[in-house]
């Protein structure tokens, strides 16, 4: 019990907002050079590789697209652990982590549904139908800007992060729904091919590329997520100092 | 089978675009931050020992 | 004025505003409609302008009640009465703002709605030009309900029943200047022209309205 | 500049708040409307900010600027609400009001930075309105009558909620605009420390009037 309490505060010494300022100042720069060169080897290994006998070229949007997508359902699951942080264990970080994630899973989200609609139009000769997978990835999307909208709409974040991680963790239901939208219904979207039980199905050609991009995407995030909380805590620093400042003018008077 | 190469090169660069205003925006950001809060230190406006060790109150 | 015009932009752009509201609003509304018809697309790409249109009308009506009830409560309103600028310039000017920061929004977003909604392009063109044309409208005909209703306390509902009824007009051209767009005997001139000739009138008339609203209004 | 109110009585809804009030101010003088809650000395107020339409007598500003349609242009109205928006900066509420109401002939407001420094709270205009305690919004609002000139200030409970110092600096700020031949019209239950004041005391009209529908 006393070795699980210390655990803790070891972890929440870790997570003190001061510390994670160091900690970012260090790490940022090393992430940054690792995402770059990921997406250097990616990139490089999209369009040298063979283009698919039955898709041809528009296969390489598959290695934008099916990182986009993965993360855009990992950034929400990243803003649910944090709402359950901050909802838990009340930890001040966590709310930051899961504001700072709105934005950049808005984005990644966004990237998903315009590639894939880029490679629809020339595959199912439509920009866009209401299949399970599209629609629940469209909710997804409109899940985040509502966060934005209702992070934005509360300028007081010490109210805003309860009623803000309650609606993140009522909206994780659609994560599951999208990840089997392909297999529970009958739809347009083929069906995953790299994450199954049974192994992967797809290419090896196909599969190189795609692992490389999916982790230049991951370190991707984890960049901006890092650096988006580091803005975030001095978002409140200065917040917190202009509120002092107010209370503190006009005292001599 | 077609090439369809213009779709390829639409999404590559609009990923490209996407990813890059995101980087950007973060970057702002950050430097934004970082000047509004050179600025009210420079006003003389102190965080208290206790908020110093504790960044984020309110 | 145009101190006006650009503080209530930053006020709708800032925490608590408006503008990303309305589009999201939009959004949302035009993505639920195909669970409600299902996913025929043949189907959607026939009544998608008429959606769009349909869409943005309730998404402008969102933000309209508080374009003076806000002015109201801080006191500002009384400010403005008393000032040597006409009472109907600075009613223009507050409906521009407004319109800028969440009637434009819905112009921009609308092509990207059109193609969820399957509509080909001519279809969306049409669609965006007479959204652009016909949203002012409602944003001056909204500015009059919300003047009548600046001292409910509960006008937001109120408002929108004033103005629906006063908005269909702007629907109708609108929607029907779409579909003369798509299909091709009919001409897509006159009903556009109609369309912008509704939204100057209202642009002079809906301020006028509602200086006059306001100023019976203040107590 | 002279003005003068004759007869003036007015409604709100039904009832009659005051009838027959009557005064005339010249330039650097100063009216102190007193009385109790009830009394009507808001709706007085609102009457001569040009807010409220009287029932009866005029309102007139004799050597005033000819092209005035209405004296409430030239005169400032602080009410009880302080006019100015939480979302934003002082800085760009006050700013604002300095483009938006211009100043009036005769004239010119103090930029910014003076009018802050005047109400004791320098180094905050940065920071958003809605951060301030209640007593500097109150002294903010007061800035807002520093920078866009008008000869009429016209002032609902202005040291409502002020501590005693700042009741001094606006009496202050107050006595500077009588020097340069304003006119001060002030609703308060404290004594301002102004020289030169006409004293109104209003007693709440008492007189049978029930409107419309009754007979007289």
């Amino acid at each position: 019990m006393s070795e699980n309490s210390l655990a803790i505060r070891k972890f929440s010494d870790l997570a003190n907002p001061t510390r994670f300022l160091a900690l970012a100042d260090r790490v940022l720069p090393w992430l940054a050079v690792v995402t770059a060169l990921f997406f250097v080897v990616g990139l490089w290994l999209s369009f040298t590789t063979e283009g698919d006998y039955q898709q041809g070229e528009t296969v390489r949007i598959m290695y934008v697209h099916v990182p986009a997508a993965w993360l855009s359902m990992m950034c929400y699951s990243v803003m649910a652990l944090a709402a359950l942080g901050t909802l838990v264990w009340r930890h001040p970080l966590a709310d930051v982590s899961s504001r700072a994630a709105a934005p950049i899973g808005a984005c990644f989200t966004f990237l998903a549904l315009v590639t894939g609609s880029l490679w629809g139009k020339p595959m199912w000769g439509a920009w866009w139908v209401w299949d399970a997978r599209l629609t629940s990835v469209f909710v997804l999307f409109l899940m985040y800007l509502g966060l934005m909208a209702l992070n934005r709409a509360m300028d007081d974040p010490a109210r805003s992060s309860r009623v803000s991680a309650v609606l993140v963790l009522v909206g994780f239901v659609n994560i599951p729904i999208i990840k089997f939208s392909v297999e529970w219904w009958n739809t347009l979207h083929q069906p995953a091919s790299v994450l199954r039980l049974d192994g992967p199905t797809i290419d090896p050609e196909f599969l190189r590329p795609l692992v490389v991009m999916a982790i230049a995407f991951t370190l991707l995030f984890f960049t901006l997520h890092i650096a988006a909380m580091r803005n975030e805590i001095w978002r409140r620093r200065v917040t917190s100092l202009r509120r002092l400042a107010a209370r503190s003018a006009g005292r001599e008077v | 089978m077609m090439s369809h190469a213009a779709y390829v090169l639409a999404s590559y660069g609009i990923a490209t675009l996407t990813v890059v205003g995101l980087c950007l925006w973060v970057i702002a950001d950050g430097r934004a931050r970082q000047r509004e809060l050179r600025e009210l230190e420079a006003s003389g406006v102190r965080r208290r020992s206790a908020e110093a060790s504790n960044g984020e109150t309110r | 004025m145009i101190a006006l015009f650009l503080r209530d932009l930053k006020l709708s752009i800032r925490a608590g505003g408006g503008a990303m509201i309305g589009v999201l609003f939009f959004m949302t509304v035009v993505a639920v409609i195909p669970f409600g018809v299902g996913p025929d697309l043949n189907l959607l790409a026939r009544i998608g302008p008429a959606i769009l249109w349909i869409g943005a009308l309730l998404a402008s009506l969102l933000g309209l009640d508080r374009l003076f009830q806000a002015e109201r409560e801080d006191g500002s309103l009384d400010l403005m009465l008393m000032q040597e600028t006409p009472l109907l310039v600075t009613v223009f000017v507050k409906c521009a703002a407004h319109w800028a920061a969440t009637g434009l929004p819905l112009v921009i977003a609308a092509p990207l709605l059109g193609l969820f909604m399957n509509m080909d392009e001519l279809a969306i063109g049409a669609t965006m030009l007479t959204l652009l044309v016909g949203t002012p409208a409602i944003t001056f005909i909204g500015a009059v309900g919300a003047a009548v209703a600046v001292s409910l306390p509960r006008g937001g509902l109120l408002v929108s029943i004033l103005v629906l009824p006063l908005a269909i007009p702007v629907l109708i051209f609108g929607v029907s200047a779409v579909y003369a767009a798509i299909e091709d005997p009919a001409p897509f001139l006159p009903p556009l022209m109609i369309l912008a000739a509704i939204t100057l009138f209202f642009a002079v008339i809906g301020p006028v309205a509602a200086a006059a609203a306001l100023r019976h209004a203040s107590d | 500049m002279r003005l003068v109110a004759e007869g003036l009585s007015a409604r709100r809804g039904e009832d009659l708040i005051f009838n027959d009030i009557s005064f005339a101010l010249g330039a650097g003088e100063a009216l102190v409307v007193t009385g109790p809650n009830g009394s009507g000395k808001s709706t007085l107020l609102r009457v001569l900010a040009g807010l409220l339409m009287a029932e009866k007598g005029s309102l007139k500003l004799e050597n005033g600027p000819p092209e005035m349609r209405h004296p409430s242009e030239l005169s400032h109205y602080l009410g009880h609400r302080n006019a100015m928006k939480r979302e934003l900066t002082v800085a760009e509420n006050l700013s604002f009001w300095k483009n938006f109401m211009g100043d009036s002939p005769g004239g010119s407001g103090r930029d910014l930075a003076e009018a802050v420094e005047a109400v004791g709270l320098p180094g905050i205009a940065h920071l958003p309105f809605g951060y301030l305690s209640a007593g500097q919004q109150r002294r903010m609002a007061m800035a807002k009558l520093l920078v866009a000139h008008r000869p009429i200030w016209i002032l609902d409970e202005p040291t409502a909620a002020l501590d005693a110092g700042a009741d001094k600096l606006f009496a202050g700020l107050v006595n500077a605009h009588l020097d340069k031949g304003g006119i001060v019209i002030a609703a308060t239950h404290q004594p301002l420390g102004l020289e030169r004041i006409q004293e109104l005391r209003m007693t709440g009209f008492s007189g049978v009037d029930g409107g419309l529908w009754h007979d007289a």
